[in-house]
């Protein structure tokens, strides 16, 4: 029988493949296109443009989980199977999860792409990330109220894995912290939210964390709005993609908004590089494309140091790893590879076009944020 | 119930032929739970049997009693509830009162299969078949039945087996020989007619119930149908039969009942039915 | 108190949007014995054509939202008829195939919605007063919820009317049953079909931009996460039965709404269990018709 | 199905011999190297294609299983899903919470394979009992319903059990270790084909026995079973669990091919994908549903590599968006083929042979007209 | 039984020796028909004339009621069919029964879920449908009007589907097997009913009854495995034991002239 992996021979320098697998179509295709610019831009960057480490061609190859995990393990294993030793990508956790565990399973490297579970950190030797975790944008709200002891905060989130491990966040980092957390959950499929903002209110919390995503934004919002909630209670949330800037509506100013990222968060070198890279390329700087340019900065990284076809070596050429970035300095850390990054508090303002525009409120310091460190 | 027949032309059917040769059973009596016939214990009971649907009395406490062996017609203007006392005999309907025996078991309140198996068998008034199956496995089928196990998950039907060779016989035995491999779906109607008459014989039921047989049957194949079902009737079978063409329920019948509004009018010798006034007046008309 | 009436209003508001695609999808079951997987389809396509045309007139005014509500029943109307004309009346007397056939369609147009306006919700905006509330017995209830409902019942209205009093009527309920006696009586039953789908596709063009304005956005899977509620309202209604279709929109969503709220997100839970429910003890739905005994 | 004359048995024989040598060649492909540029993403050695393959066969092992419901029993059921993924997420649950020590880890893993089956079996019967007690429409919607509650509870993740949304990984502690990693993608694909060969073999008996006889019986004339003195409702929900519990099977195996499993299987939609498969395939023929299943399974996958590639992405708009999408693809030619294709895939290869025009299909035909006067 | 205008000649050809006298209101040339793909109707030629009543006669199954269904479009056709003077075999039913075609079918084919006025109702085409004459001959409907038709009973459906076609003034009758089903006495009512119809429109008739028959029958058209095998006076074929016997498979044991009651038993 033929063997699986193909033997290379030192001389020739072959190019070191890696597979990047993401979402171009289905639900998530819009985060997937803002990771995979990311990339783009952050690989032009750390290669200065040549594609190239230490005159090893790094050879791309984009696949399209469609937002499905089956068919991202389909690909992940044919990549493997052609010999591949570094994976990276997805948007969803669910994704990330299973090719956490093909990378265990065939000993190669991965990382997740802005994929937020807490649960991909410390899941194993070969898996690392290149996004925040929902720990970290806990933690970001965390420092908007202060002294959180004695506080009764009341998480307003969809009952699903992104809003249970926020609810899990908020009661670990801000509970521990002395505050009272108690947790509204709405069932994913809810459309009505009206009553729900009745009961934030008769909750009568000093804040209100509101984790959120996806198509009932909008409703939600105004729905807190038609109640009556910004006028009593302080809301704070995450921000999310340019294309979420609108769905926030009236209210959008009376929120603090912790934020991963956005273009004016920072202006450092290499949010300049990116930001040009995007807007040459017809593409503009959004929440998710840091994660792309980090996870390009990573393999760019064990690849130097590990030269692409030993896993041992690049999985510890990351460890420990700090360097500069998009949002400034990232450090992964040893331990259980969480990423270790500044996080921004922001605010909406309207514009004369009616538009909504985010600004920087604070930087938050990665210390400051920095998740409890996982048991692997 | 505005126009219901008067009572008393049923006593004049009664007068008119007093002591028939065959069990005579009049619909106003109470006729076995009370008074039990002696001998011949009946086949088929139908005791006080009512059905109601939303307000219209569909039967009206129908009573009558099949001795084991006969052959029943049942005649009545379109309307009289024949096809309806059918599917109460046969548990497509259930009867709002009054009971339901075979063999003395009271079946009143069983499903169709259940008196299926005891014994009862029936054709539609429009063929009601197996429509994309092959007349042997319409048949197959239903011999199947009879043999036990029809729904075993261990038995694999074969064309060499008992029941494939009985279903073919009892095509070739109804003229079907032919037509064993056609899809039943589209034979003509005359020989959609024989395939049920087949899978009756090959259910080999006791009692048997068919409801007009003979309608939109090409009148060249009156007499061969008429064959058939006289072979089916043949081994002490108990044969039911609604159908208005009068020269097959004369040729073939023992007795006649006549249904009219939901009320069995009368049950007698054909000649003593035939020569009925109201029987002539509202079934057979001024004879076309 | 005030969050009783809250959830029975609001309840009502979402049943109203249940009846909207409901109408049409227990319109087209009932009388063409087709299972139309397509429906949701007709309402997305109907709610981005309308918020197209209201964008492009003038966001946020009344006017545009009149103008837009047309359009998109229009636009559900034409797509309907289309589907019928193009696809189920080809397939016609072979029930399975038309469902299947609007089950490809239904997978097939979702797919090509993402491709023309993208995954992302595209938010809208409505005119002010809908979006503010009115209160009732101390309950804050949103003003859209008022004018779906105030919608639903005129669709209702009207097409109970039609069904009753136009010899069309008839002439659809007779060809559901044998189409080929209908036109052996001399009636053109083809036009008659594509005259229901019409109006059911109308229905949920309607629904479409109500819809977009009960969630706030438009995205190319409104419809289908609607559709799964309108399927089963119809169902538990009684197939073909508009009242039943009716009365089931209301006691879902009601349900739905207690049971998210009481019993923690059970809505959905206990909607198809009362689907089951409702079909083992009523195998016809509250109102199926009674039909033949046999 | 029909009746085997004295010819027939010698074609039984070349059948025979023809899958037996069919089920040989996929059995040596891992051994080979073929490669089929533009259907597989390499040769047939390799781990990708393989994978592919063995996902392509299982998706066949589980349009069989549908096969029987709803092709011979004419049941349309919308549920199908539920069984598939009881299967993938029972065993996934079972080896995570069962591993006595007093077992081998061997031992352990067979046991947890059987219980899965078993219970797949269970819920079909439970499930079954309660649907069919409903026909036609009714029937589809309430397990649809059956179907959406099953994947509520699962995405709600009751007690951690079924890892909600972000699915459930395999517990590889009792899986044999030669069922683990991409370079055992061969042996998981020989589980594969032996599932499929199984489920095969058990829907062949199931439609050869009398109670497959009977159960297409009701699928025609329900009331005329009842006449005959069978009570349709028993072979059906027989014949319901069984698919059940085969369902289960090939949930179980694709559990482990995909080391891991998401709530996506446990949609209704899914079932929806099945009905399209049985369909493109041919429905009321084994063997269309297994070739739906390869087809169906292979065009997704090239779709999202043709959707993906330069070659689309240079053309104008009008072409571009609609071509870039796999799923309008998909829906399109399923589209066609109801409309154009009545046999389906399986129904085109038989124009060739020479055969009455009334197949299956236009006994389903008959069937469907029957139902819903 | 005598009809005055009555073409002599048993084969079809010499129909267009008189033209002006017996112009037809069908004519029917090379007709083919074709259900699921398989052959029913093969090169069916023939003509009903413009007045009384034409019987299309055969055994079961040689194709009479795919005759009529190809006639109206029913099923897949080809050949020549001249209504009135017009071709018709491209229009699609509706069109042709628009043009004065009543249809009595097979089986009934009542609208089970519509009530008996509604069935009524829809077979209007008319502006003043003939009302009055329906519920003269029916009154048994009269009494059920609100009575969903599934509910009738077979003879019931069977008035429905008769009082559909009477309704409306039409040039032609097309029907199939109008007895089948009913009692003697409703059989009688039916045959003058359509008796009378005859009086005022041409009717082409599928009929198994052979008394019926001899009552309303003018001319005959005996189909036998889907082709015409005998055309003709009904007095040539019905008074001639031996041709009843060859196309209709009847043993006349008894004198079939004298069969005027139902009482007749064949041997
Ligand atoms: N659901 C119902 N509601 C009201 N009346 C009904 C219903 N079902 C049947 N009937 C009536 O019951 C009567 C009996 O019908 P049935 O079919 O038994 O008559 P039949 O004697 O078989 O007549 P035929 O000879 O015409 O077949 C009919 O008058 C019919 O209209
Ligand atoms: N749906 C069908 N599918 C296949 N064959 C059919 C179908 N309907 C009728 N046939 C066949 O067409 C032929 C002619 O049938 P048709 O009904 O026209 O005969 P008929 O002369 O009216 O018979 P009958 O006196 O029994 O009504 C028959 O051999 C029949 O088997
Ligand atoms: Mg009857
Ligand atoms: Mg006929």
């Amino acid at each position: 029988a033929p063997g699986a992996a193909a033997d290379v021979d030192a001389a020739a320098q072959p190019a070191v493949q890696v597979g990047m697998i993401t979402s171009a179509t289905g639900p998530l295709a819009a985060y997937g296109a803002a990771y995979t610019a990311g990339f783009e831009a952050g690989l032009d960057y750390a290669t200065d443009g040549t594609g190239a480490v230490d005159g090893r061609e790094l050879e791309i190859t984009w696949k399209d989980d469609q937002g499905n995990p089956d068919t991202a393990v389909s690909q992940a294993k044919d990549l493997i199977g052609q010999g591949y030793k570094i994976l990276a990508g997805t948007v969803a956790s669910g994704i990330a999860l299973s090719l956490a565990e093909q990378a265990a399973q065939n000993d190669i490297l991965y990382i997740s792409g802005p994929a937020a579970a807490d649960a991909i950190t410390g899941i194993n030797q070969n898996t690392f990330r290149s996004g925040r975790q929902t720990y970290e944008d806990v933690a970001t709200a965390g420092t908007f109220i202060g002294d959180p002891s004695g506080k009764k905060i009341v998480v307003f989130a969809q009952d699903n894995a992104f809003g249970q491990g926020n609810l899990a966040g908020v009661q670990a980092v801000l509970g521990a912290k002395g505050a009272t957390v108690d947790g509204v959950l709405v069932a994913e499929d809810a459309t009505e939210f009206t009553p729900f903002a009745q009961q934030l209110l008769d909750a009568d919390p000093d804040l209100i964390f509101v984790a959120w995503a996806g198509a009932s934004t909008g409703a939600m919002w105004t729905a807190l709005q038609q109640q009556g909630v910004f006028d009593d209670v302080p809301v704070v949330t995450g921000l999310g993609d340019v294309s979420t800037y609108g769905a926030y509506g009236e209210a959008s100013d009376k929120i603090s908004f912790l934020s991963h990222y956005f273009a004016a968060a920072t202006d450092n070198d290499e949010s300049a590089a990116m930001i040009s890279y995007l807007e040459a390329n017809d593409s503009e700087a959004d929440l998710f494309s840091p994660d792309g340019f980090v996870a390009a900065q990573m393999i760019v990284q064990a690849v130097r140091e590990g030269g692409g076809d030993d896993v041992g070596t690049m999985i510890e050429s990351l460890e420990g790893y700090t360097f500069d970035s998009v949002k400034g300095s990232i450090t992964i850390r040893a331990e259980d590879h969480a990423v270790l990054q500044p996080m921004f508090q922001a605010a909406l303002s309207q514009g004369a076009d009616g538009t909504w525009t985010p600004s920087l409120v604070e930087t938050v310091d990665a210390k400051t944020v920095a998740p409890v460190i996982a048991a692997k | 119930m505005s126009d219901q027949p008067p009572l008393h032309s049923v006593q004049q059917l009664l007068s008119a032929q007093p002591v028939p040769s065959a069990q005579p059973v009049l619909s106003a009596q109470p006729v076995l739970s009370a008074q039990p016939v002696p001998g011949a214990q009946p086949v088929l009971s139908i005791e006080h049997v009512t059905l109601q649907i939303g307000g219209a009395r569909i039967l009206n406490d129908v009573s009558l009693a099949i001795p084991k062996g006969e052959m029943l017609g049942v005649i009545g203007p379109n309307g009289a509830g024949k096809t309806t006392l059918f599917n109460v005999i046969s548990g497509v309907l259930f009867a709002t009162a009054g009971v339901v025996r075979l063999n003395g078991r009271t079946i009143t309140r069983e499903p169709i299969h259940a008196r299926a198996r005891a014994g009862l068998g029936r054709t539609f008034q429009t063929s009601s078949l197996f429509a994309g199956l092959t007349a042997t496995e319409n048949v197959r089928l239903a011999a199947q039945t009879k043999a036990g196990g029809a729904t075993a998950l261990g038995k694999f039907p074969r064309a060499r087996d008992a029941a494939t060779r009985l279903a073919e016989q009892r095509l070739a035995e109804v003229g079907l020989g032919a037509h064993r491999r056609s899809i039943a779906g589209g034979l003509s109607h005359g020989d959609k007619r024989k395939l049920e008459i087949a899978m009756l014989m090959a259910m080999d039921p006791e009692v048997i119930l068919l409801d007009e047989p003979m309608a939109g049957v090409g009148s060249g194949d009156v007499p061969g149908l008429m064959e058939v079902i006289r072979q089916l009737h043949h081994g002490g079978r108990t044969v039911l039969m609604v159908e208005h063409h009068m020269e097959v329920v004369l040729g073939l019948v023992d007795r006649v009942a006549v249904m009219h509004h939901g009320e069995l009018l009368a049950c007698d010798t054909p000649d003593a039915v035939m020569g009925n006034p109201t029987v002539q007046s509202a079934y057979l008309g001024g004879a076309a | 108190m005030s969050t009783l009436v809250l959830l029975l209003v609001t309840g009502l508001g979402l049943g109203a949007l249940y009846f909207l695609v409901a109408s049409g999808l227990s319109l087209i079951y009932g009388l063409m014995g087709v299972l139309n997987f397509a429906h949701g389809s007709f309402l997305t396509v109907g709610a981005f054509i309308g918020w197209e045309v209201s964008r492009r007139l003038s966001d946020g005014s009344w006017w545009a939202l009149v103008a837009a509500m047309l359009v998109g029943a229009l636009v559900g109307a034409l797509a309907a008829a289309a589907t019928e004309f193009f696809l189920i009346r080809r397939l016609y007397n072979r029930h399975i195939e038309q469902v299947l056939v609007t089950v490809g369609l239904a997978l097939a147009t979702v797919a090509l919605f993402e491709g023309i306006w993208g995954t992302d919700p595209t938010y809208v905006t409505s005119p002010a007063w809908l979006a503010q509330t009115t209160e009732i017995l101390g309950a804050r209830i949103p003003n859209n919820r008022f004018l779906l409902i105030a919608l639903a019942v005129l669709v209702l209205v009207t097409i109970v009317g039609f069904l009753r009093f136009t010899r069309y009527g008839l002439i659809i309920r007779a060809g559901v049953e044998n189409r080929t006696m209908v036109t052996a009586l001399g009636i053109d039953v083809r036009r008659a079909f594509t005259v229901v789908f019409a109006i059911g596709g109308a229905a949920a063009g309607l629904g479409g931009v109500l819809a977009s304005i009960y969630y706030g956005y438009v995205s190319a899977h409104i419809g289908s996460s609607l559709l799964i509620f309108a399927f089963i309202v119809t169902v538990i209604g009684g197939l073909g039965s508009l009242g039943g279709a009716a009365i089931a929109s209301v006691l879902v969503a009601v349900l739905q709404q207690f049971a998210n709220f009481y019993l923690g997100g059970t809505g959905d839970l206990a909607v198809v269990l009362a689907l089951a429910a409702v079909l083992l003890v009523r195998p016809r739905g509250l109102l199926g018709a009674k039909g033949s005994t046999a | 199905m029909r009746g085997q004359g004295l010819s027939g048995q010698r074609r039984l024989i070349i059948k025979i011999a023809a899958g037996g040598a069919l089920v040989a060649l996929l059995a040596l492909l891992p051994l080979l190297n073929i490669s089929i540029p533009g259907v597989f993403p390499g040769p047939t050695y390799t781990p990708g294609t393989l994978q592919l393959l063995a996902y392509a066969m299982l998706i066949a092992a589980l349009a069989l299983s549908y096969h029987l419901l709803f092709g011979l029993a004419g049941m349309l059921s919308f549920g199908h899903a539920l069984f598939f993924a009881a299967g993938a997420y029972g065993l996934g649950i079972v080896l995570r919470r069962f591993s006595p020590d007093w077992l081998s880890p061997g031992a352990t893993f067979l046991v947890a394979v059987v219980i899965t089956v078993v219970l797949g079996f269970v819920l079909a019967a439970v499930v079954g009992s309660l649907s069919l007690r409903v026909t036609g429409i009714s029937f589809a919607m309430v397990t649809l319903a059956f179907a959406q509650a099953g994947s509520v509870v699962v995405r709600r993740n009751p007690e951690g059990l079924t890892g909600g949304e972000e699915g459930l990984s395999l517990d590889v502690t009792n899986v044999p270790s030669f069922f683990v990693g991409v370079l055992n993608t061969r042996n998981l694909y020989w589980l594969a084909l032996g599932v499929l060969v199984v489920v095969y073999l058990v829907v062949l008996w199931v439609e050869r026995s009398r109670a497959g006889h009977v159960v297409a019986a009701t699928r025609e004339n329900d009331l005329r079973v009842r006449v005959i003195g069978i009570r349709p409702y028993g072979v059906r929900l027989l014949v319901f669990s069984i698919a059940g519990a085969l369902a289960a099977l090939a949930g179980a195996a694709f559990l482990l091919l995909q080391s891991g499993v998401s709530p996506r299987v446990a949609t209704p939609d899914f079932t929806l994908t099945l009905l399209v498969i049985v369909v493109l395939g041919g429905v009321g023929l084994r063997w269309g549903a297994v070739l739906g299943a390869v087809v169906y399974t292979l065009l997704d996958q090239r779709l999202t590599a043709l959707a993906g590639s330069d070659l689309i992405a240079g053309l104008p708009d009008v072409l571009r968006i609609p071509l870039s999408q796999p799923l309008f693809l998909l829906g399109t030619l399923f589209i066609l083929v109801v409309l154009f294709l009545p046999g389906g895939l399986a129904g085109l290869a038989k124009l060739g042979e020479h055969r009455t025009p009334r197949g299956p299909r236009r006994a389903r035909t008959i069937a469907a007209e029957g139902t819903t006067r | 039984m005598t009809d005055p205008i009555r073409t002599e000649s048993p084969r079809t050809e010499s129909i267009r020796t008189e033209p002006a006298r017996t112009e037809p209101i069908l004519r029917v040339r090379n007709l083919y028909g074709r259900i699921a793909g398989q052959q029913v109707v093969e090169d069916v030629s023939f003509d009903v004339p413009g007045t009384g009543v034409t019987a299309l006669l055969g055994r079961n199954g040689v194709g009479k009621t795919s005759t009529i269904r190809s006639i109206l479009g029913l099923i897949e056709r080809t050949g020549e069919v001249t209504f009135a003077g017009s071709r018709v075999d491209r229009l699609p039913t509706h069109r042709i029964v628009q043009r004065g075609v009543g249809y009595v079918p097979e089986d009934r084919e009542v609208f089970a879920k519509l009530t008996v006025t509604e069935n009524l109702r829809l077979a209007e085409r008319d502006a003043h449908p003939n009302r009055a004459l329906v519920e003269a001959l029916f009154p048994d409907l009269v009494q059920r009007r609100a009575q969903l038709a599934g509910t009738l009973s077979g003879g019931q459906q069977q008035m429905v589907s008769l009082a559909r076609a009477l309704l409306n003034t039409n040039r032609l009758l097309l029907v199939d097997e109008p007895t089948k089903g009913l009692s003697p006495k409703i059989v009688g009512e039916v045959t003058e009913a359509l008796l009378a119809a005859a009086a005022t429109v041409p009717i082409l008739l599928v009929e198994q009854n052979l008394q019926v028959i001899r009552r309303l029958a003018d001319r005959v058209v005996v189909l036998s495995g889907g082709r015409v095998v005998f055309t003709g006076d009904a007095a040539d074929l019905l008074d001639d034991p031996e041709l009843i016997q060859r196309y209709l498979g009847v043993h006349s044991g008894a004198d079939p002239a004298d069969t005027t009651t139902d009482a007749a038993v064949p041997a």
